[in-house]
């Protein structure tokens, strides 16, 4: 594992150097590649946070896979599919906005990040969309649940086990509510990254913050693509 | 440090947004057809194409200067396999009987 | 079975009682061997790789062999003899209710004989318990919503502890019991007295009862399967998977209908799930196992001795 | 061991440098971190023993006399909750590796100061929303709080609990976040990953469990909170969920995170026997390796928890055969602490007493565990007394004497002051006794059969269990002893010297107590680890001439 170690600082302390660099680090350099590595780790930490959800799911997919089929369902697809590009969009704005911060275009980085929280918020928008069609449809897990009389996809003579659906709606409003909870997080890191960058803080020399704000989005935006499939097109043939 | 330009042309970005755009659209369309055992399969298939090109190109693992950050990326992955299938290996064999 | 859990318990008691004795030795020795001297030096050694991989490869050699020891006798333990006799063990929140194939009921004790294998299949009407007999060395959590299984055979007469060794609420300790292992002769006098006819008797009439006569008939005209003699035998399902007809595959259809359809029938049954106490449901899998004589080849592989998966719901208490 | 030159004039370091509350609580020197640390769990570390002495005090008669039922079920959870979430796990990393892993690195801070803060205030609102559900009621679901009982049927403050110990599993995250990055990036330069002390090497492979496992018990925790509040049945099994899934995922963290708690302790250890017995480590790539490797393995063998609680006999059999896999790692490192003794030049200070109690009683512990791996063996002994027995031999034989021993060794480079050997070495022995007159005659009660958790338990056990009550009394002398001597040589203790063991290490070559930002300028590492001839050689030259 060769890896960067610290460089002997060759310039004594009182050259001119960036305001940003922490006392602790040697140079820039240094600093940039702990950040880095730091929030690739908190990386890590998420993926396994989720990796606990998406194992629960994954047992009771293979233990009640009809009852899942049924339920997914009753998800709008079509609302899945249009968050998803979305989401992607605004993957693409945030990797805009890093390329513009590097090459000091000051003006296109205020306006992709300005889309990508546009973006952002239309996603929670069709979100709160679906989140409502599923209240009116009586199934929230909990005292209102109703799950009658809905037939398995491929086994049109078979009603779903309501407690089944239960587990599926219980799995589905914990882990988009969980990626959405994300989502939220994400739009105020990128609202103070807006303000940072029309403060002018972000040089092509030291834009740090943008590009660890942009891992974060990049990967909330990895955890809904596969939340997508997995959770709304499970059995959708006819 | 890093062996060419930090940021890579426009051109890269916007083919691996369409490339996603496409993934997205395949994946709907594919859960439509009725491939028997092998929906998941396909779908997670896509699903892990896209997700590599957003952590390659987005997320700038492919031009990173060491291997550090992508040894991080690939053991997560390992932690997380090790969770998800040494659990299915009780799932799956709870139904067999003991065939003495 | 006790005999060759205590054979391994002592063969590793020996083992590590040397390597203990063999560390704690080193250590004195090379503590008093070694003292630090006046102008004495220490010599280093930095390693050396033979070593290393000598004190790596035995462990781990001498850990399979230990591993393989257990695993034998853990397969001992995990399959009951084909024609023990069963008793339905249900756990509540701080007792024992049994209840043996016979129709005798009981609570916090079990009377059994001398020499016969006793096969205990175990449920929960609430949370994990434990079942578990420290003379007979044998253990196996109750978890409910599924049947577990354990088996034993008493080979002395005598008064043995039960305990509940899951944690299971304020009166965890309390949920304890006794074993009485009686002699044949006592046993039958105990037997004759007190009993409600068989299990599979009371079975049959809940069966009745419940009107499950009216689908699953003896003639195969019936919306259901037929259940003479299906127990133990694989069934083939409406999607294509084989399934064993073991006891919680009859918990799970009596429960769950639509979960596991036999090919070649609609899924008309409605749960019966809450309608059914635990007790009831004992009594209707106990009658549909005696609708196939144990002789029959059928019953020989039902060995259901793995703790059974299907996601079957406990219900509500009666 | 004579001590060096005594500075005679008052130098400046990170305790005088600034007085004040707001300079402790808003620090971000990572040794103030540290000895904040060092407060907090010593404060849950009296309260955890406290609630271990009332079970005791309980457990002397068979009959339920001392409390009622409920509050025994509720003593015996929150000393497990207490010790294992508040205690074990932050002990030595928070203190012990907050402290010495930039000063070993030769580093002025770890890589992010302000997140290691954060880190602490973390843990301290964890810690006040755990005192405030012991205060208001507690929670008796033990601290595994299997489900069905934790979400449907226990009527205690379970929801407060899981969320205290949800947010201490952040405290714990960060702290591993903070070594990894540290240990990658900023290291002295010479100082390769050969030359690193193993006590860096340890606290590696600890930061790579903390990151990977503890979200995973963060996301149960979340789960069982949810069910309980909203009747969602994900492990309710009346509402179609398993409770067995719960344990799988349960486990999947609980168990790595005895490696979090016994990892930095074979640091701790692997540092103290080469300084005392002046020779290098023996086959030092080795135990590096095999710390990782535990790490590694760590993940793989949860299910050995579960060989009776339902699962195929088939994942039984797989799981027994990776526990033996990861037994063979800590084997490794026994076997190499004992072989650097030998041709050593030993000195029988209290950190090698503590040491030697260390390898000893792990010893025991990893053993014993080899009897809970065996499938045959576990469906007698599980949920009995021998598994207590089991994990407080790793647990306090093992981790707490490492943690203790650490204490020891780096006080003077803490505090700037020397404890009083003769105490520190009375101390050792009282513990090593107390320890094993408490928890020896448990193995016996377990092959027994005396189940765990019992508030009370038939007669024929009482015996061994008054053996046991006793030497938990003479434990409880055995730990307060350092805790007073500690805080008597703040004041009292000589001063102590740069270097008062002659140990080897970037920490011991920059003044005790340190400064804030360690090293006056950035060390450069041109020698080997453990390079104790050279140092010993350099002694005697200075010796003849001083002589």
């Amino acid at each position: 594992m060769s890896d960067s170690q610290a460089v002997v600082p060759t310039s004594s302390h009182d050259d001119i150097h960036n305001p940003a660099l922490l006392h602790h680090f040697a140079t820039e350099e240094q600093q940039k590649d702990a950040s880095n590595l730091g929030m690739w780790i908190f990386l890590a930490t998420e993926v396994m946070f989720f990796g606990g959800l998406f194992c629960a799911y994954l047992i009771y997919r293979h233990w009640y896979f009809g009852d899942f089929g049924a339920a997914s369902k009753s998800i709008d697809a079509l609302l899945g599919g249009i968050n998803t590009a979305v989401l992607i969009c605004s993957s693409l704005t945030v990797v805009l906005a890093i390329w513009a911060a590097q090459t000091s275009r000051r003006a296109i980085m205020l306006v992709m990040l300005a889309l990508t929280m546009l973006f952002g918020l239309t996603f929670l928008g069709i979100k709160g969309k679906e989140y409502k069609d599923k209240f009116e449809e009586h199934h929230v897990p909990g005292a209102t649940f109703s799950f009658e009389k809905v037939p398995i996809p491929g086994h049109p003579d078979q009603y779903a086990n309501p407690q089944h659906a239960q587990i599926f709606f219980a799995l589905y409003f914990v882990m988009t509510g969980l990626h959405a909870l994300h989502m939220v997080v994400g739009l105020g890191i990128f609202s103070w990254l807006f303000w940072a960058a029309w403060k002018g803080r972000f040089t092509p020399e030291y834009y740090t913050p943008l590009e660890i704000g942009g891992l974060y989005w990049h990967f909330v935006d990895i955890v809904w693509i596969y939340l997508f499939p997995l959770l709304y097109l499970i059995d959708r043939h006819p | 440090m890093h062996d060419h330009s930090k940021s890579s042309p426009l051109k890269t970005y916007f083919m691996v947004w369409g490339a996603l755009l496409l993934g997205t659209f395949l994946t709907y369309e594919a859960a439509l057809i009725d491939l028997g055992p092998f929906n998941p399969v396909v779908a997670l298939a896509i699903a892990t194409t896209k997700a590599l090109l957003v952590a390659l190109f987005f997320m700038h693992l492919k031009n990173a200067s060491e291997r550090l950050l992508k040894l991080v990326v690939a053991s997560t992955i390992f932690f997380l396999m090790i969770l998800l299938f040494l659990t299915m290996t009780d799932y799956i064999s709870r139904p067999w009987t003991i065939a003495s | 079975m006790a005999g060759n859990v205590d054979a391994l318990y002592i063969f590793l008691l020996i083992l590590s009682g040397m390597m203990t004795l063999l560390i704690f030795t080193a250590l004195v020795y090379f503590a008093a061997r070694y003292r630090h001297r006046k102008g004495v030096l220490a010599e280093q050694i930095e390693g050396s790789t033979p070593l290393e991989l000598t004190w790596t490869i035995i462990p781990l050699g001498v850990f399979m062999v230990i591993f393989a020891w257990g695993a034998v006798v853990y397969f001992q333990q995990r399959t009951p003899p084909r024609d023990a006799t069963e008793v339905y063990v249900v756990g509540k929140q701080w007792m024992w209710k049994l209840e043996h194939a016979e129709g005798q009921r009981e609570i916090n004790s079990l009377h059994v004989p001398v020499g016969r294998d006793v096969k205990l299949i175990l449920t929960s009407q609430d949370v994990i318990h434990s079942f578990s007999i420290p003379e007979f060395r044998i253990k196996q959590d109750v978890v409910p919503g599924r049947y577990t299984v354990a088996w034993f055979r008493a080979t002395k007469p005598g008064s043995y502890h039960l305990f509940c060794t899951q944690y299971c609420g304020t009166e965890h300790s309390g949920m304890i019991g006794t074993i009485e292992v009686m002699e044949p002769a006592q046993y039958e006098a105990w037997m004759s007295g007190g009993s409600t006819g068989p299990l599979s008797a009371s079975g049959e009439r809940i069966f009745a009862e419940l009107g499950c006569a009216t689908c699953h008939r003896s003639d195969s005209q019936g919306r259901g399967p037929n259940l003479q003699g299906m127990f133990g035998k694989p069934v083939q399902l409406e999607d294509g998977r084989i399934v064993t007809a073991d006891e919680n595959y009859l918990r799970e259809s009596i429960l769950d209908p639509g979960s596991k359809v036999v090919r070649g029938f609609k899924p008309v049954m409605p749960t019966f799930q809450g309608l059914v106490s635990e007790e009831q449901l004992n009594a209707l899998v106990a009658y549909v196992k005696s609708l196939s004589p144990p002789s029959a080849p059928g019953a020989k592989n039902a060995a259901m001795s793995a703790p059974q998966s299907g996601p079957g719901q406990g219900n509500q208490v009666q | 061991m004579a001590t060096a030159t005594v500075p005679a004039v008052e130098r400046e370091d990170y305790l005088n440098k600034e007085y004040g509350i707001a300079s402790w609580l808003l620090t971000t020197d990572h040794k103030r971190i540290a000895l904040l640390y060092l407060i907090s769990i010593t404060f849950f570390f009296f309260i955890g023993g406290f609630f271990a002495l009332l079970i005791r005090l309980e457990l002397l008669t068979p009959a339920g006399d001392l409390v009622q039922a409920d509050t025994y079920n509720k003593l015996f959870t929150m000393h497990g909750q207490v010790m294992v979430f508040f205690f074990l796990i932050p002990s030595i990393p928070a203190v012990l590796g907050n402290f010495l892993i930039p000063l070993m690195v030769g580093a002025k801070d770890l890589a992010f100061p302000r997140i290691n803060l954060l880190s602490w205030y973390i843990y301290i609102i964890a810690g006040i929303m755990m005192m405030h559900c012991m205060l208001t009621g507690g929670v008796d679901t033990g601290w595994t709080f299997y489900t069905p009982f934790s979400t449907a049927f226990s009527n205690t403050k379970v929801i407060e609990a899981g969320l205290a110990i949800f947010v201490a599993g952040f405290s714990s995250i960060l702290t591993g976040l903070n070594f990894v990055v540290t240990i990658h990036r900023m290291r002295a330069p010479g100082l390769t990953w050969s030359r690193l002390p193993l006590f860096v090497w340890a606290h590696y492979a600890t930061s790579i469990i903390q990151i990977l496992g503890t979200p995973v018990i963060a996301i149960t925790l979340v789960l069982v909170v949810a069910e309980r509040a909203l009747h969602l049945g994900i492990f309710d099994p009346k509402l179609g969920g398993d409770p067995l899934l719960f344990q799988h995922l349960f486990w999947f963290y609980s168990h790595p995170a005895v490696y979090i708690m016994i990892l930095p302790s074979m640091g701790v250890v692997t540092e103290i026997i080469p300084c005392f017995s002046r020779k290098r480590v023996f086959g030092y790539m080795f135990v590096a390796l095999s710390s990782i490797a535990i790490a590694v393995f760590g993940f793989l063998v949860w299910a050995h928890h579960m060989f009776v609680a339902g699962i195929s006999v088939y994942a039984a059999l797989v799981f027994s055969i990776l526990s033996y896999a990861v037994a063979v790692p800590s084997a490794v490192k026994v076997f190499n602490w004992t072989a650097t003794l030998y041709k050593g030049s030993i000195y029988y200070n209290a950190p090698m007493l503590y040491a030697f109690g260390f390898v000893g009683l792990f010893t025991v512990g990893g053993l014993t565990g080899l009897f809970l791996a065996a499938l045959g063996i576990d469906m007698h002994v599980h949920d009995t007394y021998f598994i207590i027995a089991h994990f407080h031999y790793i647990m306090v034989g093992g981790a707490l004497m490492g943690y203790l021993g650490g204490m020891h060794f780096w006080w003077p480079k803490i505090s700037g002051r020397l404890y009083p050997e003769g105490w520190a070495r009375l101390a050792a022995l009282i513990v090593f006794i107390g320890f094993n007159l408490t928890f020896f005659p448990q193995f016996i009660l377990g092959y027994l059969g005396m189940p765990r958790r019992y508030w009370q338990y038939p007669a024929q056990y009482q015996v061994l269990n008054v053996l046991s009550t006793a030497g938990a009394t003479v434990l409880a002398v055995g730990y307060l002893l350092p805790m007073m001597y500690f805080l008597w040589s703040m004041r009292y203790g000589k001063p102590a010297s740069d270097n008062p063991w002659r140990a080897a290490g970037l920490e011991w070559t920059v003044q005790s107590p340190p400064t804030t930002f360690n090293f006056p300028e950035q060390p450069v590492v041109t020698w080997e680890a453990y390079n104790y001839d050279e140092i010993d050689k350099n002694y005697q030259e200075e010796a003849q001439v001083v002589g």
